[in-house]
């Protein structure tokens, strides 16, 4: 049981990393506590949903459902953070304002699609699990930790390498700055929202692939949520710890689940994490503190 | 004339990079005393040393003979250090006065229960707070300023409300880094004769500064860093002279 | 005229800093902005480079307003200003920061002119795979200026550039300062060191809480004894 | 002269403002509306507390919830359990709920801001499965009935009416002890920690201890808060403690204006009261919330009553109509 | 009257958000003499449990406008107003407070969540408002005596013990309770491990729980279940977590029988497809019943929603006609629980009704029906 406990584990981790490192980009860059992820790339989902049931290709479907993503955070970019970004807010106030992006994406979704839970399979992703032995490994988890992991190496490649990820890096340090550098703060920041969607939606996708459903309560719960613990446990700003981070996560779930008590299962789960963040106050990839009196 | 801070062989080591090497030096209670030396020699980090913000790789620290290495920048302010900063630290969201008011948190003394049933005792002890930190202005001459948000007020400014903040708190040894950095000669010559009624009024003052005429005319004596090491420690009047100073330090002195 | 200021009026919130203020700066030359603490001056440099916006008033930089314009375009147009209190990027190393001013160069010499400021100020080749955020505050300071200077700026604009550096390093970057305006860039400079900054100066300006009080020649500021006894240490 | 005028126009305004508070009971149509109030008042004393954390200290607690729950369940089971009076279980509720609070706070001091914010959320879901589970404790998801109405000098507070003096009597003491609090230099040291850390301990402020005590402190006020409000509706169920009840209760604070008390109340009364003129179109309530709270966002970043909030705006509206406004900043 | 309802058909959205009602001139344009008989349903509309109290909504949004559209009751138009109390019982309370303060209001359909229910009892209590209850099916509350509060549906723990029968019949040796943590499948969970015990001396029953709001893997129960050489799982909870964990022990190769408690509604056999082949459910609502009347009902629900009704959709509608029966026979505002504690005999399109004294109803049936071929049939008893 250990063994098979161990892969269950894992594929739970892998599930939250792609929408723990969407969260993390967004989060490490520009610092914001984004309530609004999780109900951001739901509305992704379901518009990957509904094209797909009306008939349309899989990848088609799911190209919809980014681009729709992408869109509406652009959108929600562009009216509710930017604005404040000029204002000079402080760090509270994007989040303030976060939630309410939130609330109103998770309406928008009761409204349009309904509270209900739909069926979700695409087709694409070949279900079923490889066995060995009395080992059960579903072929989607290999996917997706494929997907996740090329996904974090091209980030971090274009990060390190491209003239936009020094942009990037930039920003995450001083907005004004950056502008001062001849920096187009304003098409970056954009630019890493949507790229936050893009991945926040394709995890999305993933998401409800593995599981099979989705319904309107995707967003917050196991999207916002989990990917902030993930993004907590592995370092705000790195893309390797939101994998690792969402890895440790999937493994105190499903270890506390199968051999403590699936009713304190949160519980122990957040207290491990507690005792965690006391060890390691920065996580496990911590940033390197850079400021000097 | 008492010695108030002795340091031995202290030295300080950033992953590899020996910001200070071996120094030793004694600053005594009734003086001015000046440090030197190029950029990225020392100066900062031995501040940072003598107010535990960073623990030393190796050497002790001594104030008024009570052994105070490996204590924490709160014990040290406890025992009678304050500073200003280099890079300023206001308390940018509120204002000056609560600024200066904040300086005075040691000497404050109500408990909880006191402030709030608000009695006599901490209505008496917050009023005289705010006489002194108000008189603390006028000495410096930002009174005017005293309601203003610390965060927007112009870079000299901020460095007054620093000091002011330094000083209430009635230590016995005042660090200033670089307090002239951002004046203009004449606001320079001003600051220069507050630090020396500032030494009138009690406490053994510090400085960091670039400013070579101002620590000539101002230090009793001036301690030269150069790549963490002392490279003198004497009356201004030899430091200026020093070749090895003037060759790492001043160069060659124009017109 | 390559930098025309007219009538600029800005605020915060709603107190003004600048209070209609005009200035002419000369292409190939030397513009030096002296004043008090709180006089407005690093406030017209980042009005001019695009953070503030002005409330009124015209920023004509070759005979266009680009009051409206945002930074970047700005930098685009060659002004970059060396912003006061260093602002280095904390995170990155000596060398990214470099490299980010050179943000909007296109060529190929990025790497010689980072090697050449290496050259002038070997302190920064020697913490070159040091985080910025880390170094003393003089080290910051020259590395905000080589970092402005990586974009090649046809106006450069320096808020005190020599605050916080050695005096042998204040000599390096006025020695420097020299050599770049006769390489031909014009430069605004603010400095509190009013005499080594007259001393280089072509024009000089003279600012008082919100207003432009004297605008004169750099020679004859130098002389004139109100400039003489608030601005050069009296003596 | 023009200053006794003044002290006395402000005399003459809280005089009656005064007197239309302790008069509004008599107006309100219904107990409804006596019931949104007094809501209103409850909720007010914890968003107080929320902005003692935040806006003064500058730790996002997104906890709170946590903290209501561990007051009302205290209070709720020490009443249904023993025989003690009233007004004894309601202030041990206060203190045990300081207790934890200041338990956590002082546990978390190593973590920044950031982690903070979402340890705040694992205490509330902590607190919460707790309550569910532990069902001899806390009679698991069935909750806790037939908790008593307040009791104070043997008057048994039990209509709406009686409770909106309770509620009124409870908001102005606790505004006024957090008030006293943050005026007091150990309100200036938790600013001080707030804008600087390093600068606050160059100041001899000991931020563990401070921050261990601000979370007490603000926690014995969140504990009292949900003592009465479980007192008012008599009913304790674990189902009120969640994750969004504890983001409801910052947007309190924040909406409000953080470091500006009165902006508590002010928050806490929009957020109590949008969402009971929006209770029957269900379907647009989210929608109602959220794109309120992006507006008042984006028109105040600091709050209704924040820097640069209602004032400011009122203020540069009546100069805009030509009226001359006293500047208060000296040039 | 209420003559929105075409739009609401028209709309593609299934479970129904749309609420016509609601609109403001329902009173003006009144067809019928007197005042309209106004009644509140409560219940959560958004967030995570939404989808209950809408569909609970839409079976009485379903009836009031067919009695509407037919005359109404004694000439007296029905008019439905909806409160959200987001499943949270502080706001139950408001909403409570809400409707006792309105005097038009005449009675309530409950709220869904036991918490809220039980929360808000104190003030419809206190206003003498009778409470209805479609879908509360919460054991404790028949211990309350409240005599205001009746309810349509059957207990959790009288259909638990079904289901348990059936599920032994079928040959079950060591069965296993996967349960919601929440207060109805926890106390569903109890009775059946208790039942379990008494009737067939099993003592370990293997429970699991899960928490709803945030849980949806479910590997480490079927791991546990696996390793106990669990061969029938009881299932207290809603249907998605139930299709779900039907999913996830059939990836692993694991196929115990299974039978829930509230899987009956149509949406698990297109969630679950394949896996839920074989789900017994207990259910209220027998819609594979060939009676006309409850196919007609099942047509005209699928018009209107475009979706099967289920339990709660189902007894909603008939509680509804239950209470314009009522009204009807001369029961009034005042009244209404009194007489329909003592007089109700109501034979309902999908349930019988009639009051035990205390708050059940005597007369409600339970079902057993198994998924077979993709579709719910009848188990035989
Ligand atoms: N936290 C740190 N980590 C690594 N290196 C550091 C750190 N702090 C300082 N240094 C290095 O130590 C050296 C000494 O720094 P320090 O700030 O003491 O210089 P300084 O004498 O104050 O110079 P300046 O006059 O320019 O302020 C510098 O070269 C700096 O880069
Ligand atoms: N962010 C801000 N918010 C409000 N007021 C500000 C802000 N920044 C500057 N000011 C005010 O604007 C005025 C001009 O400031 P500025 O920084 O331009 O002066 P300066 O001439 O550069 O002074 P210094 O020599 O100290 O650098 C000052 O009165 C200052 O208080
Ligand atoms: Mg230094
Ligand atoms: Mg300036």
């Amino acid at each position: 049981m250990l063994f098979q406990v161990f892969i269950n584990a894992l594929s739970v981790g892998s599930v939250y990393a792609l929408i723990a490192m969407g969260y993390n980009l967004v989060y490490g860059i520009l610092g914001q506590l984004n309530f609004a992820h999780g109900d951001v790339y739901a509305v992704g989902c379901f518009v990957t949903y509904s094209m797909f049931v009306s008939g349309m290709n899989p990848i088609f479907a799911m190209i919809c459902g980014i681009l729709a993503g992408v869109i509406v955070n652009l959108c929600v970019e562009r009216f509710a953070y930017r604005p404040l970004r000029k204002k000079g807010a402080n760090r509270i106030a994007p989040t303030i304002s976060a939630v309410g992006i939130a609330y109103i994406m998770r309406n928008v979704v009761q409204l349009v699609w309904g509270p209900q839970t739909f069926a979700f399979n695409l087709e694409v992703f070949g279900g079923g699990s490889l066995h060995f032995g009395n080992l059960y490994v579903g072929t989607l988890q290999i996917w997706i930790l494929t997907i996740a992991v090329a996904v974090m190496l091209v980030i971090t490649l274009v990060l390190k390498e491209t003239k936009w990820g020094q942009a990037i890096v930039g920003i995450s340090q001083s907005i004004p700055t950056a502008a001062l550098m001849g920096i187009n703060v304003n098409r970056v920041i954009a630019m890493v929202y949507g790229m936050g969607a893009a991945l926040g939606v394709v995890g999305g996708i993933l998401f409800c692939s593995y599981y099979g459903f989705i319904y309107m309560g995707i967003g917050f719960a196991y999207g916002t949520m989990k990917a902030w613990m993930a993004t907590i446990w592995g370092g705000i700003g790195s893309l390797k710890g939101a994998i690792i981070g969402a890895m440790c996560l999937g493994i105190c779930e499903t270890f506390a689940g199968a051999y403590l008590s699936t009713a304190y299962k949160d519980v122990i789960v957040w207290v491990i994490f507690l005792v965690f963040i006391m060890i390691r106050p920065r996580g496990l990839f911590p940033a390197q503190i850079a400021e000097k009196v | 004339m008492a010695e108030l801070l002795r340091i031995e062989h202290l030295c300080m080591n950033f992953s590899g990079l020996k910001a200070l090497d071996d120094i030793s030096l004694t600053v005594h209670d009734d003086e001015i005393f000046g440090i030197i030396g190029p950029n990225g020699a020392g100066k900062t980090t031995l501040f940072n040393n003598i107010t535990g913000f960073n623990q030393p790789t190796s050497g002790r620290m001594f104030l008024e003979g009570e052994d105070m290495t490996g204590k924490n920048t709160t014990a040290f302010c406890l025992k009678g250090i304050a500073r200003t900063f280099q890079n300023i630290r206001v308390f940018g969201q509120m204002s000056v006065l609560e600024n200066v008011l904040v300086g005075m948190h040691k000497n404050m003394q109500a408990n909880l229960f006191e402030i709030i049933l608000k009695t006599p005792r901490q209505k008496k002890e917050e009023r005289k707070a705010r006489e002194e930190a108000m008189e603390m202005l006028h000495f410096l001459g930002i009174a005017d300023a005293a309601d203003e948000m610390a965060g927007s007020l112009p870079y000299g400014t901020q460095r007054k409300v620093e000091i002011a903040r330094a000083l209430v708190s009635r230590p016995k040894l005042l660090l200033l880094d670089e307090p002239t950095a951002g004046m203009n000669p004449q606001e320079t010559d001003d600051l220069m004769h507050l630090i020396a009624q500032i030494r009138k009024r009690g406490p053994a003052v510090t400085v960091i500064e670039h400013n070579i005429k101002f620590m000539l005319t101002l230090c009793d004596r001036i301690a030269v860093l150069n790549f963490g090491k002392l490279l003198a420690l004497d009356v201004p009047e030899k430091v200026a002279v020093n070749p090895e100073v003037v060759a790492a330090y001043i160069g060659e002195e124009e017109e | 005229m390559l930098l025309e200021v007219k009538d600029l009026t800005v605020k915060y919130d709603q107190i003004a800093a600048l209070k209609g203020i005009s200035l002419q700066v000369e292409e190939g030359k030397l513009t030096t902005l002296l004043g008090s603490n709180g006089a407005g001056k690093s406030t017209l440099l980042k009005t001019v480079s695009g953070a503030l916006k002005p409330a009124a008033g015209e920023i004509l930089y070759m005979g266009s307003n680009i009051a409206k314009l945002t930074s970047h375009d700005i930098v685009k147009k060659g002004i970059v200003q060396c912003p006061e209190g260093r602002k280095v990027f904390p995170r990155q190393t000596v060398y990214e920061n470099l490299k980010m001013g050179a943000f909007v160069r296109k060529d190929r010499e990025i790497g010689e002119d980072i090697e050449k400021y290496y050259q002038q100020f070997p302190i920064l080749k020697e913490r070159r795979n040091q985080k910025a955020g880390l170094l003393s505050g003089g080290e910051q300071q020259m590395l905000a200026i080589c970092r402005a200077l990586m974009s090649r700026p046809k106006l450069l604009m320096l808020d005190e550039p020599s605050m916080g550096l050695a005096p042998i390093v204040v000599q390096e970057v006025f020695k420097m300062i020299r050599a770049i305006k006769e390489s031909g860039t014009t430069i605004l400079l603010i400095e509190q060191n009013a005499k080594q900054a007259l001393k280089v100066a072509d024009f000089g300006y003279i600012m008082e809480v919100g207003y432009i009080t004297i605008g004169d020649d750099a020679k004859a500021l130098l002389k004139s004894e109100t400039v003489q006894k608030a601005y050069l240490g009296g003596a | 002269m023009k200053k006794l005028v003044q002290a006395k126009t402000k005399l003459l305004l809280l005089g009656v403002f005064l007197v239309v508070i302790l008069l509004l009971p008599f107006v309100v149509p219904n107990t409804y509306a006596l019931k949104v109030l007094n809501n209103v008042m409850l909720y007010s004393v914890i968003a107080l507390s929320v902005n003692l954390i935040l806006g003064f200290c500058g730790l996002l607690d997104f906890g709170r919830s946590a903290f209501v729950g561990i007051g009302t369940y205290f209070f709720a089971i020490v009443m249904t359990r023993f025989q003690i009076p009233w007004i004894v279980a309601f202030l041990a509720a206060g203190l045990f709920t300081a207790l934890a609070g200041w338990v956590i706070g002082a546990f978390l001091q190593r973590t920044s801001f950031d982690y903070l914010t979402l340890i705040t959320i694992g205490v509330v879901e902590i607190v919460r499965l707790f309550l569910v589970n532990c069902t001899d404790v806390t009679n698991g998801a069935m909750g806790i009935t037939g908790v008593p109405s307040p009791q104070l000098f043997g008057f048994v507070l039990k209509s709406h009416f009686q409770f909106y003096y309770f509620a009124l009597a409870l908001l102005v003491l606790c505004y006024g002890m957090i008030s006293r609090i943050t005026k007091s230099y150990k309100g200036r040291a938790l600013m001080a920690i707030r804008d600087d850390e390093i600068a606050a301990a160059y100041s001899a402020i000991n931020l563990p201890g401070y921050k261990a005590m601000c979370f007490g402190v603000a926690s014995f006020f969140t504990g009292i808060g949900g003592a009465a409000m479980v007192s008012y509706t008599r009913y304790a169920s674990p189902y009120n403690f969640t994750i969004d009840e504890g983001l409801i209760l910052c947007q309190m604070a924040i909406l409000g204006g953080l470091g500006s008390l009165p902006g508590s109340i002010l928050g806490a009364a929009i957020l109590v009261i949008v969402p009971e003129l929006s209770r029957t179109a269900y379907e647009y309530r989210l929608l109602i919330m959220g794109i309120m709270m992006v507006v008042l966002m984006l028109f105040c970043p600091n709050g209704l009553l924040g820097r640069s909030g209602l004032k400011d705006i009122l203020v540069r509206f009546i100069r805009n109509l030509g009226v001359k406004v006293r500047e208060k900043r000296k040039v | 009257g209420n003559t929105k309802t075409d739009g609401t058909a028209d709309s593609s959205s299934t479970a129904g958000t749309d609420n016509s009602s609601q609109t403001p001139d329902a009173k003006d344009t009144d067809a019928g003499t007197g005042e309209a008989i106004r009644f509140a349903v409560c219940g959560p509309m958004t967030g995570d449990s939404a989808e209950q109290g809408l569909l609970q909504m839409n079976g009485c949004q379903m009836a009031v406008d067919e009695i509407n559209a037919a005359g109404g009751v004694n000439g007296r138009q029905l008019d439905m107003v909806c409160y959200d109390d987001q499943a949270s019982p502080n706001q139950a309370v408001i909403v409570a407070e809400k409707i006792a303060a309105d005097p038009t209001i005449e009675f309530v359909i409950s709220h869904i969540n036991s918490g809220c229910t039980i929360a808000a009892q104190d003030v419809y209590i206190d206003a003498g408002l009778t409470v209805l209850a479609p879908v509360n099916t919460l054991d404790e509350l028949s211990g309350y005596g409240w005599e205001n509060f009746m309810r349509i549906c059957l207990s959790d723990g009288a259909s638990a013990k079904m289901l348990v029968d059936a599920m032994m019949e079928m040959g079950a040796q060591k069965p296993a309770v996967f349960y919601a943590n929440t207060a109805n499948d926890l106390s569903a969970c109890n009775i059946i491990s208790d039942y379990l015990g008494e009737k067939y001396g099993i003592a370990d029953v293997i429970k699991e729980t899960f928490n709803p709001e945030t849980d949806r893997d479910y590997s480490s129960q079927v791991e546990k279940f696996r390793a106990a050489g669990v061969d029938c799982i009881i299932l207290c909870c809603e249907y998605t977590p139930a299709a779900l964990l039907m999913t996830q022990c059939h990836e692993k190769d694991y196929r115990p029988q299974t039978g829930g408690l509230a899987c009956n509604n149509p949406e698990i056999i297109s969630l679950g497809g394949e896996d839920v082949e074989g789900l017994l459910t207990v259910t209220g609502f027998d819609c594979t019943n060939p009676d006309e009347k409850i196919q007609e009902f099942i047509g005209k629900y699928r018009e209107l929603y475009n979706t099967d009704p289920n339990d709660c959709s189902s007894r909603g509608y008939d509680t509804i006609y239950c209470v314009a029966d009522a009204y009807k026979n001369g029961a009034a505002k005042e009244n209404l629980a009194e007489w329909m504690l003592e007089k109700t005999d109501y034979q309902g399109v999908t349930c019988d009704i009639r009051f035990d004294g205390n708050c059940d109803n005597q007369a409600a049936i339970t079902y057993i029906l198994q998924i077979q071929s993709g579709a719910f049939t009848l188990l035989e008893q």
